[in-house]
């Protein structure tokens, strides 16, 4: 099939599924979801597949392109997976809407339009297109996501008009903007359009990955929006941002381009700057997640941290950092989605986001937390999760160029996950269990299928993570980069190999000693929760046992006084009003001379200046 | 000489417009720039010597020497219009005067947000 | 067809409304439903054909001119009004039947505007326009929209008392009113002479176009206005207006300098209008302030002159006016439901009734230029044409529209937001709202996803921009 | 201060003007030197020597027939045959003002004078008043011939009335004036559409226009001056009545 | 054979450091005026917990001990003891650090499990100050690996020893950082805050016993060999022989009880921000310094 067509499609379907949405809810959602799906399986299925296709003129000789590359495929595998999950798993959410619908298909044929993209023109049209349903989406299920989602709306037209901005500046000075003929003539372009167009692309990517100083969308927007959104605004969208990344780092190669502007630790000041902000963002994030009560906020300040993450990667390049980045890609959606989704079905049970009205969920819903087990395990880095070995990689490449300061950030961020992934799941799943939630059920089973696919798949990648390094090999074999060495089981890299399988195994080992110790001891008595050492004290009730709020008080003492970057764009718009004020007063007074003598000035003025 | 005072006419009702504070009087200052507009547009058809443009007895052949008189085709329907502007401002003033009790433009005071 | 009847009609039906009473709202519908088949009779076709008026060749005689952009601008004209009447049915205004030969008689001045091709007779038409404008602003119920109505007045009497001295000196000093025959003239004129009969009447124009600083009267008369003046003013007179200021500005005087003033002015226009919106506490005056930026942009492009720009400006302007006649025709219905239409109290309106959040959604959606929006296939346009232009036009675009788009969604979100105070009942949609709403939906959707090829008649608004600047408009 | 800003915008403009003016010259064209106009590089030209679908010769008043605008007041062709569209539309605006001081104060009560009016003063108007009306009848009648028009004509009529709402205060404006107003406008519009379905063209005249300096001359162009004679006066008048009436109490 | 070497490896590393910290408790009473216990009374404990009647707070609970035990056995069998090394090669510092972090997440949702607020204050001291002292080590690290382009712990050993300059010598700075850092890993004064008996209650070990207690016990005698085998390996050149691994394990190890033995107890964030001091400026001049010694 063509995929124009299957671009089409999938718009067709979304004021289709609306109706039929109006009609009965259950069909349209599960309809949904089919299509999901068979998009998905329709893309995994072009794997190595390389083609374009264009149609659709937009303006007089622009037409929309679509096509596979291995970066196209790659990415929109990727983002179709999540979403595809994410249609699943909506199937029995309870706030459900034709509206919804409509705007998910929306974002789900933006998301594919934009990573099948092959010029910068359509990519930026579908992008926009998934950025807008998105938009409205995130306010259909909660009030105060109102405030929240200005800052989306505000943070992703400064992303998106700089990059239409930057699109059309190329076709301009170049008369194209397909990748790789932009590719070419950026090697020729002069100097100062190369770095225009970096700053204008490298803006839109840091606002839509939500990375530093973009990112303070992210926690109202991924905290408000929809539960069952959440994974594919985390998961899926924030991705295109990293795919336009890749695309200037890797297809546009920055660092050849910029070979005249000073290099510092082999990579050139355009890329350090990026690297720069991408290890902000990981420490800004990383710190304000530690801090968040709300568990969709600590999940989105984490989203924050990734992406930086991805930055950073990306930005230093080279073997190591280019496919560590790819492969963080890859482990983020993931993990974030499936912790999203795990909260989601905590919160779908429950009704609240509150760690400190949770607790003790364990008993109740075993797999979502072992879902949300496996995905903070990837998240934190730790072997043998998917999430190490893109972590790894990174490290290894900041080795290599010898960024001591970078690796902090990078360091920094994966010791402060281990605090913020861990509150959740205390004040989630651990701990005493509240009496309000004694009769809460497992998650239905469609909530429970996405996510043990995302979790088995973590594991997958964890255990084998060169089955998703060889094809990440490929992808950079495409762009013209150095591949990695790679076996069954052992990634080679620059500083020594590391050995998925072998580690996994002794893992096991060490598993099954300890368990043999454990069989070999006297069988223990079964005690309740409320069954514990509290020196003497005679407590009651379980809240009295909560502790997850403020649990890192010591910590939040430190980092109260640091100046916030939240509020920027909130003085900006003190800013503008107080501007508004003052054009006001000066070109529309109430009474009607004061415009008249303005205009007539203009008049003169312009006379006795132009004649 | 009678364009100079014209464009004076239209400079004093310009100045009028500008620092006048009574809605009559800027009305006012309204009629006389048109007034200078008109009298710019007539002098601009005048041609030394020339004749009123209308054949009569006398004046009988078309040969001779007239005054253009397009620009007073014009002048009149721009004071018709002048005409009609001036009476749907003055039943203007008579609303505002009966909401605001006023014609004093300082005077008026309302919800301007 | 002969487009006369576009004029003839409203203009006929005018003058019988004055005394008929109660028919002379039937004949305001009538009107515009003829004039909106007939326009789309006269848009099928190409090319520039001239209409003589009185048996009278130009120049001497006047002569109305239908051309590529003409057609398109007629269509959109007559079609806007007729869903502009629909939209705001329901709305009953005081002197209800004067006030339809009010209406009737500004649709055919605008058909005129946009038809004539003399100078002198496009001042007729402009005063007939300016009155029922203002005759429009001062309909709203509140008396401040009758000292609003007066300062409108004020300015717009000097403004073509400025139009009409730039017509003066033009004749005095080409011998011609016909715009054709001038525009081959004024190539030999004193630039001293141009330059200020331009100025003159680009102060003229640039009062009923809002340009900056010209548009001091507009915030207050498109927000105290009644729900119908204040639609078809905000939705159907821009076009008209920029239209005229098309043929007059750039086609007759077509001077370089007057152009790169335009683009300034327009610029800043731009500029002021989205910052002003960004601050405004009232819906009505926020539409206001972003009709004047939406004004600046399209000027700029006029000013920039070339076709992409043309194309451009034209889709600005088609977009603008569906997009505001949505907007203006739910915030006035919506400051009926919700008895003001300041932000606190339309919180939450659109909850109770969705429809109000889809059409003012859509409207805003469509102007702040969302794909699949008309609105965004026309930044593209503006983006590519100003980019030929500076470079830094269309950064100064792109600041403003993501102002513009920030506000714009701060009020839809507004509208949903739910509120304890307006619990009481669902307020219903009136029939003729929901109707030409969906339908001015259902059309910037169209021209937001047809392909390209489908609006060739776009393509020959550029066309046409170069061979007219070049040669005469028809008709000799 | 605010004078002073407002003077010096005043003079600007003047000085913007005087630099423009007498602008003429060899090399480029501009505004002539007053009262040396070369009629021959304006249109107006054509209108004088009544040649603008082709040369008639010389046009003699009282022997040349069927002359293409066979109005002997060239200001007349002008105004209602050369460029009668313009004041079709001139005509609007005057009813489009008056219909918009009807919705603004109209309908209401007449106001009652200040000061009694003697009945001689009262006769004395109606008998003015009258007068006025057949002069101003006369005027628009002529308006091709002589200096006057319908404009005039009907301004005079309006006069009449004004005369008599300032020494009655009794007095209205009968309701059948806007019904005389609308028709007229109308019958212009007709007229119009007429020359549209006859030659194809709106608003040509269609009769034949006679010997030039008959009052039956001319074609088209006496009935239209009545018409717009009859327009303005009812229209004027209208408005008038309008500003004696108070809003508000009926 | 690698099984053999694994098998030995554990069970030597399980002996010393209990051995050891038996050794320990009595120094530091010694210090403190106080007799103490045997150096055999760790081994004791152990038996005697492991053979004791124990109580469970659900699934949690078990798994999570399984975890944290069999966590830090895997890395600990990625620690060379001289010439006793189970993976060459194999064995980057990166896994090592990575892989102990499974012991400690293991351990820390066992003990949250338990639903004990004590526990669950003691973990969040415990993660709070982790961030504090993994940070200059890691740091440190970065220089170390960038100068040998290398990060495997025996080919660590391996260079060093060829060289005959261990890295302590070539870093000091570094080898004091990461020594400071060391005695937090290990939990010990002055960095004993988590765990702080009197205030709460042993933090996360308050509600073992028994069995539970018993493996405890022995994974944290594994996690001392994981942490100074690892100083060992990367700032003293390892060893040539089991023996002379030993033996510097034994001086560093001594070294860090002893300054704790005197040290008073520093709260999270005080713990936090000393690390975020002079360690971290030193960890980055240090590592500088490295870079710009061998070169990009």
């Amino acid at each position: 099939m063509d995929l124009s067509m299957i671009i089409l499609i999938s718009l067709i379907a979304a004021p289709i599924l609306y109706f039929l949405a109006k009609f009965s809810h259950k069909i349209a959602y599960i309809l949904f979801s089919f299509i999901q799906v068979f998009l998905f399986v329709f893309i995994l299925l072009q794997k190595g597949i390389i083609n374009t296709v264009s149609s659709f003129e937009i303006m007089d000789g622009l037409k929309l392109n679509f096509g596979f590359t291995p970066i196209n495929w790659y990415f929109g595998s990727i983002i179709m997976l999540i979403i595809s999950m994410s249609a699943i798993f909506m199937i029995s959410i309870k706030k459900k809407s034709p509206a919804k619908l409509l705007l998910l298909s929306l974002v789900s044929t933006g998301a594919i339009g934009a990573t099948l993209s092959m010029d910068f023109l359509t990519l930026v049209i579908f992008w926009e297109l998934s950025t807008w349903s998105s938009l409205i989406l995130i306010v259909l299920d909660k009030e105060k996501s109102f405030r929240e989602a200005i800052k989306y709306v505000s943070v992703s037209a400064i992303g998106t008009y700089s990059m239409l901005y930057a699109v059309f500046y190329i076709l301009k000075s170049f008369g194209t903007v397909n990748y790789l003929e932009v590719a070419d003539k950026m090697k020729v372009a002069p100097e100062s359009s190369k770095i225009l167009i970096f700053v204008l692309f490298g803006i839109m990517a840091l606002a839509k990955a939500g990375s530093f100083p973009l990112h303070i969308w992210l926690r109202g927007s991924h905290s408000t929006a929809p539960d069952e959104f959440s994974p594919i605004l985390s998961g899926a969208l924030t991705k295109i941002g990293a795919y336009l990344l890749f695309i200037m780092v890797a297809v546009i190669p920055s660092s050849s381009i910029f070979s005249w502007l000073p290099s510092i630790g082999g990579i050139t000041l355009v890329n350090y700057v990026l690297a720069w902000l991408g290890g902000i963002s990981i420490v800004v994030g990383t710190v304000m997640a530690i801090r968040m009560e709300d568990v969709k906020e600590l999940i989105a300040f984490s989203t924050v941290s990734n992406s930086g993450y991805i930055v950073l990667a990306m930005a230093l390049g080279g073997t190591y950092g280019t496919i560590g980045g790819l492969m963080h890609v890859l482990n983020h959606a993931l993990a974030s989605a499936a912790m999203f989704m795990s909260m989601a079905a905590v919160i779908h049970r429950t009704g609240t986001t509150k760690m400190r009205e949770m607790g003790g969920l364990i008993t109740k819903m075993p797999i979502t937390f072992a879902a949300y087990l496996v995905a903070i395990i990837s998240v934190a880095g730790i072997p043998p999760m998917s999430g190490f070995a893109s972590k790894w990689l990174i490290y290894q490449q900041l080795v290599k160029n010898g960024l001591p300061f970078l690796a902090f950030a990078a360091f920094f961020g994966s010791v402060g996950s281990f605090m913020y992934v861990f509150k959740p799941l205390t004040g989630v799943f651990l701990g005493q269990l509240k009496p309000e939630h004694k009769n809460v059920k497992e998650a239905p089973f469609t909530m429970i299928l996405p996510m043990s696919i995302l979790t088995l798949l973590t594991i997958f990648w964890g255990i084998l993570p060169s089955n998703a390094i060889s094809f990440i090999n490929k992808i950079v074999h495409y762009t013209g980069g150095k591949e990695i060495q790679l076996t069954f089981s052992r990634i080679i890299a620059l500083t020594g190999q590391w050995d998925s399988v072998l580690v996994t195994m002794a893992f096991f080992v060490g598993f099954i000693i300890a368990f043999i110790i454990f069989l070999m001891g006297k069988k223990a008595r079964q005690v309740d929760l409320m069954d514990t050492y509290t020196g003497g004290e005679f407590l009651y009730t379980a809240e009295l046992y909560h502790f997850v709020y403020k649990m890192y008080r010591p910590f939040d003492r430190m980092f109260e006084k640091w100046p916030s970057m939240e509020n920027w764009l909130t003085s900006l718009s003190y800013k503008i009003k107080e501007l508004g004020a003052l054009l006001k007063t000066l070109f529309y007074p109430k009474y009607p001379q004061g415009y008249v003598a303005v205009s007539m000035l203009t008049l003169l003025v312009a006379f006795w200046w132009l004649r | 000489m009678i364009q100079y005072f014209s464009i004076m006419l239209i400079a004093i009702g310009i100045y009028g417009l500008l620092s006048q504070k009574n809605l009559v009087k800027l009305i006012v200052s309204l009629n006389i720039m048109e007034l200078g507009v008109n009298i710019f547009i007539i002098s601009i058809g005048y041609v030394a010597d020339g004749k009123v443009p209308i054949l009569s007895p006398i004046v009988n052949k078309s040969s001779m020497n007239f005054v253009d008189p397009l620009p007073q085709a014009l002048v009149l329907t721009a004071i018709v219009i002048g005409v009609g502007v001036t009476a749907l401002a003055l039943s203007l003033v008579l609303k505002v005067k009966e909401s605001y009790g006023t014609i004093e433009l300082d005077e008026i005071r309302g919800d301007n947000a | 067809m002969n487009p006369t009847w576009l004029i003839a009609l409203p203009l006929g039906f005018a003058f019988l409304g004055i005394f008929a009473g109660k028919f002379s709202k039937a004949f305001l519908w009538i009107a515009s439903l003829a004039n909106a088949i007939i326009s789309l009779f006269i848009f099928n076709g190409n090319g520039v054909t001239s209409y003589i008026i009185g048996g009278w060749i130009p120049p001497y005689g006047i002569n109305l001119v239908v051309n590529d952009m003409t057609r398109v601008f007629l269509l959109a004209v007559n079609l806007i009004f007729l869903l502009a009447l629909v939209a705001t049915s329901a709305e009953i205004l005081k002197k209800d039947e004067k006030m339809s030969v009010a209406f009737m008689l500004s649709l055919a001045a605008i058909n005129g505007i946009l038809l004539t091709g003399d100078l002198f007779n496009l001042f007729v038409f402009l005063e007939i326009s300016a009155i029922s404008a203002y005759i429009m602003a001062a309909s709203g119920k509140e008396a401040i929209s009758k000292f609003a109505a007066l300062k409108y007045l004020i300015l717009g009497s000097i403004a073509s008392s400025f139009y009409l001295l730039g017509v003066i000196v033009v004749y005095a000093s080409t011998g011609t009113l016909n715009m054709a025959d001038a525009a081959a003239k004024v190539t030999s004129l004193n630039p001293n002479v141009l330059l200020a009969a331009g100025l003159l009447m680009v102060v003229g124009l640039g009062v009923e176009t809002k340009l900056f600083p010209f548009n001091g009267w507009a915030p207050d008369v498109y927000a105290n206005a009644s729900g119908r003046g204040s639609t078809i003013l905000a939705s159907v007179f821009p076009i008209a207006m920029i239209s005229a200021f098309i043929r007059v500005i750039t086609f007759v005087i077509n001077s370089g300098k007057l152009n790169e003033l335009i683009i300034v002015l327009g610029i800043t226009t731009a500029i002021i209008g989205e910052v002003l919106a960004f601050s405004q506490k009232r819906m009505k005056k926020m539409l206001a302030y972003s009709s004047i930026a939406q004004a600046g942009v399209i000027l700029m492009l006029i000013g920039i002159g070339s076709s992409k720009a043309y194309i451009g400006a034209s889709m600005l302007l088609l977009n603008n006016g569906f997009g505001k006649l949505l907007l203006f025709s739910v915030a006035s219905q919506i400051a009926l439901v919700a008895g003001s239409d300041h932000f606190e109290n339309v919180t939450g309106v659109g909850r109770k009734s969705p429809l109000f959040t889809l059409l003012f959604g859509a409207g805003a959606l469509t102007i702040v230029g969302m794909p699949l929006f008309f609105g965004f296939r026309s930044k593209l346009y503006v983006i590519s044409a100003t980019m030929d232009k500076s470079l830094w036009i269309p950064a100064v675009i792109l600041i403003t529209a993501a102002i513009e788009v920030t506000y714009y969604f701060r009020w839809i979100f507004n509208l949903v937001k739910a509120d304890a105070k307006l619990s009481e009942k669902r307020s219903p949609v009136p029939f003729g709202l929901a109707l030409a709403g969906l339908l001015a939906v259902l059309v910037v959707i169209a021209f937001g996803i047809v392909p390209e090829a489908n609006l060739d008649f776009f393509n020959r608004i550029g066309d046409l921009s170069i061979q007219l600047s070049k040669t005469l408009m028809g008709g000799m | 201060m605010k004078k002073a800003i407002a003077a010096l915008i005043a003079f600007l403009f003047f000085l913007m003007f005087v630099n423009i003016l007498n602008s003429d010259s060899e090399e480029f064209k501009g505004i002539p030197k007053f009262g040396e106009v070369n009629l021959t590089e304006r249109v107006s030209n054509k209108y004088i020597s009544k040649s603008v679908s082709g040369d008639s010769g010389e046009i003699v008043y009282g022997k040349t027939e069927n002359a293409e605008s066979g109005s002997a007041n060239m200001v007349t062709s002008i105004v209602v045959n050369y460029r009668s569209f313009d004041t079709l539309g001139e005509v609007t605006v005057l009813f489009l003002a008056a219909t918009g001081v009807a919705i603004l104060i109209g309908g209401g009560q007449r106001k009652s004078l200040a000061i009694s009016v003697n009945p001689i003063v009262k006769i004395s108007a109606r008998i003015i008043a009258t007068l006025l009306l057949a002069f101003g009848a006369y005027v628009f009648i002529h308006g091709h011939l002589t200096p006057g028009g319908g404009f005039p004509g009907g301004t005079i009529i309006a006069a009449g009335t004004l005369l008599m709402l300032v020494a009655d205060d009794k007095k209205r404006t009968s309701k059948l004036l806007k019904i005389l107003e609308g028709t007229m406008g109308f019958l212009y519009v007709v007229i119009g559409i007429a020359g549209l379905l006859v030659t194809g063209s709106f608003l040509k005249n269609f009769l034949p226009t006679g010997t030039m300096g008959n009052l039956f001359s001319a074609g088209l162009i006496p009935i239209i001056y009545s018409v717009i004679g009859l327009k303005v006066g009812a229209e004027l008048s209208a408005l008038l009545d309008d500003f004696f009436a108070e809003e508000g109490r009926k | 054979m690698t099984i053999l070497k694994g098998a030995a490896l554990l069970i030597l590393a399980f002996i010393y450091t209990v051995t050891l910290e038996g050794i320990a408790r009595k120094i530091t009473a010694r210090i403190q005026r106080r007799y103490g216990p045997p150096f055999w009374q760790n081994f004791i404990d152990i038996f005697k917990a492991l053979t004791k009647h124990s109580i469970s707070h659900g699934f949690i609970f078990d798994f999570g001990v399984l975890m944290a035990f069999g966590g830090t056995i895997a890395t600990a069998l990625f620690i060379p003891a001289g010439n006793l090394v189970v993976f060459p090669g194999l064995d980057n510092v990166f896994v090592v650090i990575y892989l102990l972090a499974i012991g400690l997440l293991g351990m820390a949702m066992s003990s949250v499990g338990s639903g004990n607020p004590n526990a669950g204050i003691g973990i969040g001291r415990a993660l709070t100050q982790m961030l504090g002292y993994e940070l200059p080590f890691l740091i440190v690290l970065v220089g170390v690996f960038f100068k040998y382009k290398n990060s495997s712990l025996s080919d660590l050993v391996n260079i060093q020893i060829e060289s005959g300059q261990y890295n302590a010598w070539i870093m000091p700075l570094g080898a004091l950082v990461a020594f400071i850092s060391l005695l937090g890993m290990l939990g010990k004064k002055p960095f004993d805050v988590f765990i702080a008996p009197a205030e709460i209650a042993s933090g996360p070990l308050v509600e073992y016993s028994g069995k539970y207690l018993g493996m405890l016990l022995i994974q944290h005698s594994f996690s001392v060999f994981i942490e100074i085998g690892l100083f060992v390996n990367l700032f003293l050149g390892g060893g040539r022989t089991v023996w002379e691994f030993l033996l510097k394990f034994f001086i560093v190890f001594f070294a860090a009880v002893i300054i704790s033995a005197i040290m008073p107890r520093f709260r999270v964030e005080q713990a936090v921000k000393f690390y975020w001091k002079w360690p971290l400026i030193l960890s980055f001049v240090q590592a500088i310094i490295v870079i710009m010694a061998t070169g990009r």
